[in-house]
């Protein structure tokens, strides 16, 4: 099956695109996915326990199945920061 | 009522869009890119979202305010890409038949929306630029 | 920054006058006359102030509020005489660093407004006109 | 002495001008010009209880003492309805 992966903002300039395809077997999970994305994204599995997933536009745990032609969205850190 | 856009915003086209002849009050909230944020000099913001689920987002907030308050319109424009000092990122309108529902749900939209939509931003500054996430 | 004026009010230029490079929030409050009021089909509005009185008394507000939130700049504009259905009889603008004080002091505003601030307004309806006091 | 009096409202209709200029007694308090003026015009004697009065801009009781040249604001009711 085949998934759409969404990265935004920090994560996004680490993979150098916005949005990736990728193959995965039959009964992955968001956390599956995530492992095979951060060994080919050092910096980003830097970050890895800070980051929030979506899966069609809603969060989910890493635990998810994922099902064809999901859409992933890889939601970086929050800063904790305020300024307004 | 929901935009994500590249292009500046409206204030008046925002109120002028959700005003009905049964509103008595508008509230609104403007954010705005300033010089300073966190003692660093800006230079220029670049602002990102997940558009999509931003736009699923602010529709969330809206029924949540729906529940608390009786409101008419809310509308919440997010601009995105690069800002200059001095220009909205975010324009939130709520009318409503009277003040408070207005006042309170146009600061319950706005806490609400530094939570959880999927808008970041990177402030570039002379010393460097940093991912600010959702939350600040 | 205060203003009585017979002219139709401009939410932007208000926003825009008060805005500064520090400021990175403005909350606004706009007052719109109803198609009804109190149950009764409103036909338009006589707006009445005691205009040197009601710029002291949004003077005294504005000292009120910076005793309590850190604001950079805030206006009031309030309109008189008559006024349809639709049109803006006050805007409140408050521009801070951050959003809380300016939302926060822009409430404030509003209810201070509606208690201390001599305007008073004859409602004309199909059935009668009344006068409606400070306070409502 | 002269005062001003600004009327404002329903005050204003019922005596027929927004202002009015009135010649009192030296010594004399709000209390006394409005009696003065409630003897011409019973119709806002009838809303008296509700009236309050400002000097020189400022809210001020009926026992206040006025001096020439000051200007006495009658306040009409206020509703108590709330529309906004």
């Amino acid at each position: 099956m085949q998934v759409r992966v969404k990265l935004f903002a920090a994560a996004r300039e680490i993979v150098g695109h916005g949005e990736v395809a990728i193959e995965l077997k039959e009964g992955s999970t968001v956390g599956d996915l995530m492992e095979g994305i951060f060994g080919r994204y050092p910096a980003l599995k830097e970050m890895a326990g800070a980051l929030v997933f979506a899966v069609n536009r809603e969060l989910a745990e890493r635990s998810m199945d994922l099902q064809d032609g999901d859409e992933v969205g890889v939601i970086p850190p929050v800063s904790g920061g305020t300024d307004v | 009522m929901y935009e994500v856009t590249e292009k500046p915003l409206s204030l008046e086209g925002v109120v002028s869009a959700i005003t009905r002849r049964t509103c008595g009050a508008v509230a609104t909230f403007v954010g705005i890119v300033r010089e300073f944020s966190r003692g660093r000099q800006i230079s220029y913001l670049e602002y990102e979202a997940y558009p999509e689920m931003a736009i699923a987002k602010m529709r969330q907030i809206e029924g949540e305010i729906r529940e608390k308050w009786e409101i008419e319109q809310i509308a919440i424009h997010h601009r995105v890409g690069r800002l200059g000092i001095g220009e909205a990122s975010v324009v939130i309108a709520v009318a409503a038949a009277h003040r408070q529902p207005a006042l309170e749900a146009c600061t319950y939209a706005i806490e609400r929306l530094k939570q959880i939509v999927p808008i970041w931003k990177k402030e570039v500054s002379p010393d460097g630029s940093y991912w600010v996430g959702m939350g600040s």
